[in-house]
């Protein structure tokens, strides 16, 4: 009986050397993986997954503290990404928080009041202007992330799609007649 | 004889030459209005020059290169300028792009020019005058020829292949060309020969063009360019199989041919820059085929900006017309509508009809046969390309080298499964170049935050230290007015002991001042946000400015403008 | 929207599949001559069964039936099934393993250019394992002078399990010529004297050899015909040659010869009708040569040294699961990416 | 030397002990989506394996002996715990990205079956040193091997026009059942 004892405590003594040595030796220091997850956010910083910011959003995943399937901005296909960077299952939007068609908010001239608050919302600061003076919104740097429409006190902002040009054109994915279903709603994908 | 090598794959597909080949080409009559794309080349489009309402001469400048990799554009004849708007143009979205439309005046008048002593020049204002006249690639891809010849300073070139190999089915108009104009070509081809100075100078064309190839053969009798036979493989005309069968010279994924010493031009190139130095004339017309479902396939000499309607009237379609190709069969766009007009990449319109293009047959998924990756002339593996695009796994599809892919076609060409390849690579292609586009997007987003983040700390802190400044100046202030308390009490006992002295009116004046800096500071009210804009967007807010300005005054007089002002 | 290319060859999958069915037709022809016709009503058994379940699981997964039934590829799957199992099996034996090959091993993974493993070979190695003792009835070739089992036998055996009155299924069966070479090296016999045994012949089993030649005809065609691509055959039969070649130059009492490993059991059926299947194999140049090698490696390695008399099946199997992997290491350089070209 | 190789061939092919002993699923099943993510298991596990295989025939031989057999199965269980601990760290450390990814997996090789089955198996064949440390590599190795045999065929997968019903971990479930059989065929090699 006692030498059992001495054997279990004599080899967890060991042991614990091993690993309170090794984990001096093979501290890590901060979380290189947020920088990661950041660079897969889309940056509209748009807040629609309740962290103030797409840097937040990325730490919390980091942290294992929020879901993948928060940011309707990145789309599927974001979540997508998250998954094969954290090797976890894809797992689809919840309800009604899909992602939007691609817009930019634009403000009607004869409306705005040039109160500023809109700038103060403005996330990447792409609203021009001045107390007083009418604002003006960069269509080419504004993320579509909404957060202008709110504060707005005369509700002059509004969201424009993006029309299709020559140059964002897309090949459409080619009509694979036979390998589709006939009739797809009785065999849903799973993901 | 020169020892040929060759490339991986390659198809035989019927070639339908002979229908047009025979006739002699002619000339397009003048048609009743002329639409030129601002975007007929690779690289920037250019910029427009004309407005709506000018009259412009034959081969006056319409819209100037801008940017490195551009090309001008000029009127093909003379007229009036109708408009400068959106027109349906040849893309395979047929979106619209900005067209600058002519209405011919009939009198075909020149403007000035003159033939160019181009041996007299140093190379590099050759090469502007390139660019200036418009010349760019004619074999398809519209690379600016200027771009081509401009060389680093430690290039050399070995060898300038001259494209004459013209793989695809149904076209001819190299062909006819070379057969028609062989002695002009050679001229252009002494001019590229002038700013590339090769070693040797190889014209390659395909061995089922015989009397092409005699009469470049005659043309070049008395100099040292050699015109090689190569055998009739698609697509032995793509500007890096062709050089890998005369050079045996492979030109590195994502490079230039000058990268390994080699130049290479179309024919057809050679002859536009023949008419630009002994004519003057920059580049206003080409040649093109029409055939398929018509009555007289031919080749005819175009204006670029004619809609293509009128070309095909020429031949005479034959009932059974289900569609046009724009292009070859192999590479060529589908389209429906005629009107689109005729750009300098152009080389082919082929009327479809049921019997000689049957509707694709519905595609079968892939069995891995590999036939695909047998015929690729890139050495790529469609089977693994598009499983990966299928599944919209663009990541693997890249690392599979999928933009090594020339959408030759010829996977596509011979797969039992009948899928459409190129169409899955062109998909995924313009699928990753969004996301690309989104990522860059994103990554100016995250910058601006970033700077945003920082400026409200910076703005923050200077409050802070603002506040600290007012502080310390209230108190200040407090012991100044105690001491001013002070000094006026000893004042008064002055005044008291002294009745002439005037009190100055230190209290007035001080307000006065701060209501002057008050004013400045309202003056001085800047936009924010500006620091970082480009200066397009500077010009685009100024115009957005004046607008507003406009507006204001509308606003201010009421009446004189019973229309509300209206905005898209 | 239809993108370039707007021209295509004429050949199409159902014409491939039936090529590949028309190479089977002379060692069917040769087996049929010399073993009965009980071949042709298994080859009809599994057609039948598996155009019924391909059927059946394209209504399960609600794809279009017409061209997927009229493809080929689940006749393919049947005939070569039929032939890699004795004849007089049970007609359950040749329905489940059919079906099995069919559910399982294509349509799970999504039908048609989508399966990992071939489904014959599902099928077979399903049965072998599951139902060992059903497997071994090969019926004697008519050439060894034996009692010989009418057709209308034949039918009674496979349906309803009755042997004509008097006769003994070890009369109308025997163990396969590698099975009773694997015994019989067992039981410390030397391969000179097993082989003067009269089942075989000069190559290898009487009879059984002449139908090895007849697929090797067909394959020869298939070959010739661009239908299925040469390498993947010469390989295998150059590396099965050459590795039990060795074997046999080592030790020719122990070892049969090369040329018996070629016409015995399934290798000629595996060189150029199973391992030559596209979907399950590798399709690069190099990956073909590895999976073709390993392939005849695993075969000669079960028939030598396993407990399954033939190792074509196994190796077929083994093969799918390693050509991801051999694609994925195998890829060739690209154009302009082969460092300064040739 | 033989008898070594025979081993090796025994442990990693004809009795492979996911296939064909059935143990190690949970990171079989787990961490088989991705090539990268398998190989790294893979070489996880056999350290971990191989290590634990030696310092349990250690403990066995000299520690235990005859008179504390019943403490086997619990001084096996803190060795591993103590070795997975310790791989863990480097891992962290020198691979960030493989750490997140294996996740939960890479703490949970202490419940890795196999990794207590293989010393126990030790103790039960009554393997010398030499034998020991080879059957935990062999059966590292077999591990390591189908685990990426395995993920080469799922990330094909990913494009397979699989049933909806039958997508993910069902399909899985049927590729290693097929899998296995197909190991069958290699019975009978080595006695």
């Amino acid at each position: 009986m006692i030498s059992a004892l001495w054997v279990m405590v004599g080899i967890s003594l060991l042991l614990g050397a091993v690993l309170g040595y090794s984990a001096i030796k093979f501290k890590v220091e901060g979380n290189p993986l947020v920088e990661k997850i950041d660079a897969v956010l889309p940056q509209t910083q748009c807040g629609q997954c309740g962290f103030p910011g797409c840097k937040p959003y990325a730490e919390a995943i980091a942290k294992g503290e929020a879901d993948i399937n928060l940011c309707p901005p990145g789309g599927e296909e974001g979540i997508r990404k998250l998954a094969e960077l954290l090797g976890v299952d894809y797992k689809p939007f919840g309800e009604g928080a899909g992602p939007r068609a691609k817009a930019v908010a634009f403000i009607d001239e004869n409306t705005c009041i040039g109160c500023t608050l809109c700038l103060q919302a403005c996330p990447v600061d792409a609203i021009v202007g001045a107390a007083k003076q009418m604002h003006t919104i960069i269509a080419s740097e504004c993320t579509g992330c909404e957060l202008c429409l709110a504060p707005c006190p005369v509700d002059c902002i509004s969201m424009m799609g993006l029309p299709e040009s020559i140059q964002t054109w897309k090949w459409p994915y080619p009509v694979y007649t036979l390998a589709q279903p006939k009739n797809p709603t009785r065999e849903m994908p799973t993901s | 004889m020169r020892r040929l090598d060759h490339f991986h794959g390659g198809i035989h597909p019927d070639e339908h030459k002979l229908e047009s080949s025979e006739l002699p080409s002619r000339i397009a009559p003048l048609p009743p209005q002329l639409i030129l794309s601002l975007h007929q080349h690779i690289g920037a489009g250019a910029k427009v020059q004309v407005q709506a309402g000018d009259h412009v001469l034959k081969g006056q400048l319409l819209a100037s290169a801008q940017g490195m990799v551009s090309a001008a554009i000029h009127a093909p004849t003379s007229g009036t300028v109708t408009a400068v708007r959106p027109h349906a143009v040849p893309h395979p979205s047929q979106l619209p792009g900005l067209c600058v439309h002519i209405e011919p005046d009939g009198k075909d008048q020149w403007i000035e020019h003159a033939p160019l002593a181009y041996r007299a020049i140093p190379k590099s204002e050759l090469l502007a005058k390139l660019r200036e006249a418009g010349i760019v690639g004619l074999g398809g891809a519209t690379f600016p020829t200027h771009v081509k010849y401009s060389l680093a300073p430690d290039q050399r070139i070995q060898t300038l292949v001259i494209n004459g190999a013209e793989c695809e089915p149904w076209i001819t108009t190299d062909d006819r060309l070379m057969r028609e104009r062989a002695a002009e070509i050679v001229r252009g081809i002494e001019v590229l020969r002038h700013l590339a100075a090769p070693a040797e100078t190889l014209i390659g064309i395909e061995d089922n063009k015989p009397q092409a190839i005699a009469a470049m053969r005659a043309a070049c009798a008395d100099s040292d360019i050699e015109v090689v036979i190569i055998p009739t493989l698609y697509p032995s005309g793509g500007e890096k199989q062709l050089i890998k069968i005369l050079t045996g010279k492979e030109v590195p994924s994502g490079g230039r041919p000058t990268g390994i010493g080699v130049a290479c031009s179309n024919v057809a190139t050679a002859f536009a820059i023949h008419r630009f130095v002994d004519y003057g004339e920059p580049l206003i017309s080409r040649q093109m085929t029409v055939t398929g479902n018509v009555r007289t396939p031919q080749n005819i000499e175009v204006l670029i900006g004619t809609p293509l309607q009128e070309l095909v009237r020429l031949a005479e379609p034959l009932p059974g017309v289900t569609g046009y190709i724009l292009g070859g069969p192999m590479m060529g766009v589908d389209i429906e509508d005629l009107r689109l007009p005729v750009v300098k990449g152009s080389n082919c319109i082929i009327v479809k009809s049921a019997k000689l293009f049957p509707p694709a047959e519905p595609a079968m998924p892939c069995i891995r046969c590999t036939r695909c990756a047998a015929a690729c002339p890139a050495d790529l593996q469609p089977q693994e390309l598009h499983w990966f695009s299928k599944a919209r796994d663009f990541g693997k599809a890249q690392e599979y080298n999928l933009f090594d892919c020339i959408e030759c076609g010829a996977c596509a060409y011979v797969c039992p499964s009948h899928i459409p390849l190129v169409q899955y690579f062109r998909f995924a292609k313009s699928e990753i170049w969004q996301r690309e586009r989104e990522s860059q997007a994103a990554e100016v987003a995250r910058e601006r935050h970033e700077f945003r983040l920082a400026r409200i700390e910076r703005e923050k802190q200077e409050k802070a230290e603002r506040l600290a400044q007012k502080e310390r100046e209230a108190t200040a202030a407090r012991e100044a007015i105690t001491l001013a308390q002070a000094l006026a009490a000893k004042q008064a006992a002055k005044q008291a002991a002294d009745p002439d002295f005037e009190p100055d009116n230190t209290q007035q004046m001080r307000i006065n001042a701060a209501i002057e800096r008050a004013k400045a500071q309202v003056a001085a009210e800047n936009p924010k946000n500006t620091e970082v804009l480009t200066p397009q967007q500077q010009a685009e807010i100024a115009e957005i400015e004046a607008r507003r300005a406009k507006l204001r005054e509308a606003a201010a007089h009421p009446g004189a403008d019973d229309e509300p002002p209206k905005h898209s | 929207m239809w993108s370039s290319p707007f021209i295509t060859t004429p050949s199409s999958v159902s014409q491939i599949m039936l090529r590949v069915l028309i190479a089977l037709i002379p060692g069917i022809a040769f087996y049929v001559w010399y073993f009965g016709p009980a071949i042709l009503v298994s080859i009809t058994l599994a057609s039948i069964t598996a155009l019924a379940t391909e059927a059946l699981m394209l209504k399960l997964r609600n794809r279009p039936l017409k061209p997927f039934l009229s493809d080929n590829s689940a006749l393919i799957t049947a005939w070569l099934l039929a032939l890699s199992i004795p004849a007089l099996a049970p007609w359950w034996l040749v329905v489940v393993g059919t079906a099995f090959g069919i559910v399982v091993a294509k349509h799970l993974y999504g039908g048609l250019g989508n399966n990992v493993f071939n489904p014959a070979m599902v099928g077979y190695a399903v049965l072998i394992i599951s139902f060992p003792l059903h497997m071994t009835h090969w019926i004697t070739p008519n050439l060894l002078g034996g009692t010989e089992l009418s057709f209308a036998g034949q039918l009674n055996y496979i349906f309803y399990g009755v042997l004509p009155g008097g006769m003994t299924l070890d009369a109308v069966t025997m163990a396969t010529p590698l099975d009773t070479l694997k015994t019989q090296l067992h039981l410390g016999l030397q391969v000179s004297d097993i082989r003067d045994m009269p089942i075989y012949g000069r190559l290898a089993g009487k009879g059984s050899e002449m139908v090895a030649i007849g697929f090797a005809i067909g394959g020869i065609y298939l070959v010739f015909a661009r239908v299925v691509n040469w390498l993947i055959p010469a390989v295998y039969l150059g590396t099965l040659f050459v590795v039990a070649g060795i074997f046999h130059l080592a030790d020719p009492v122990h070892y049969v010869t090369p040329l018996f490993h070629w016409f015995a059991g399934a290798a000629m059926l595996g060189a150029f009708f199973i391992f030559t299947d596209p979907v399950g194999g590798s399709t690069t140049f190099r990956g073909r040569i590895f999976y073709a090698a390993g392939a005849a490696l695993i075969t000669f390695l079960i028939r030598t040294f396993g407990s399954f008399p033939d190792g074509v099946a196994f190796a077929a199997l083994l093969m799918n699961i390693c050509v991801p992997l051999i694609d994925i290491w195998t890829q060739p350089k690209v154009f302009g990416k082969k460092g300064g070209g040739k | 030397m033989t008898e070594y190789l025979l081993i090796l061939v025994s442990t990693v092919l004809v009795n492979n002990i996911v296939l064909v002993k059935i143990l190690g699923i949970c990171p079989f099943m787990g961490v088989s989506k991705k090539l990268e993510t398998a190989i790294g298991m893979g070489a996880a596990t056999t350290f971990v394996l191989t290590l634990a295989s030696g310092a349990s025939y250690l403990i066995q031989h000299y520690l235990l002996g005859p008179d504390l057999a019943y403490l086997t199965t619990l001084s096996f269980i803190v060795v591993i715990a103590g070795i997975v601990q310790f791989t863990e760290m480097v891992i962290k450390k020198t691979s960030p990205e493989l750490y997140q990814i294996l996740g939960i997996y890479l703490p949970l090789i202490t419940t890795n079956c196999a990794v207590l089955g293989i010393p126990l198996l030790n103790v039960q064949a009554k393997h010398d040193f030499m034998q020991s440390l080879l059957f935990g590599f062999g059966g590292a190795m077999g591990f390591t091997l189908v685990m990426i045999l395995f993920a080469g065929i799922r990330e094909r997968m990913e494009g397979a026009d699989v049933p909806g019903i039958f997508k993910g971990s069902a399909i899985a479930m049927v590729t290693a059942g097929l899998m296995s059989l197909s190991f069958m065929g290699f019975s009978g090699l080595v006695k």
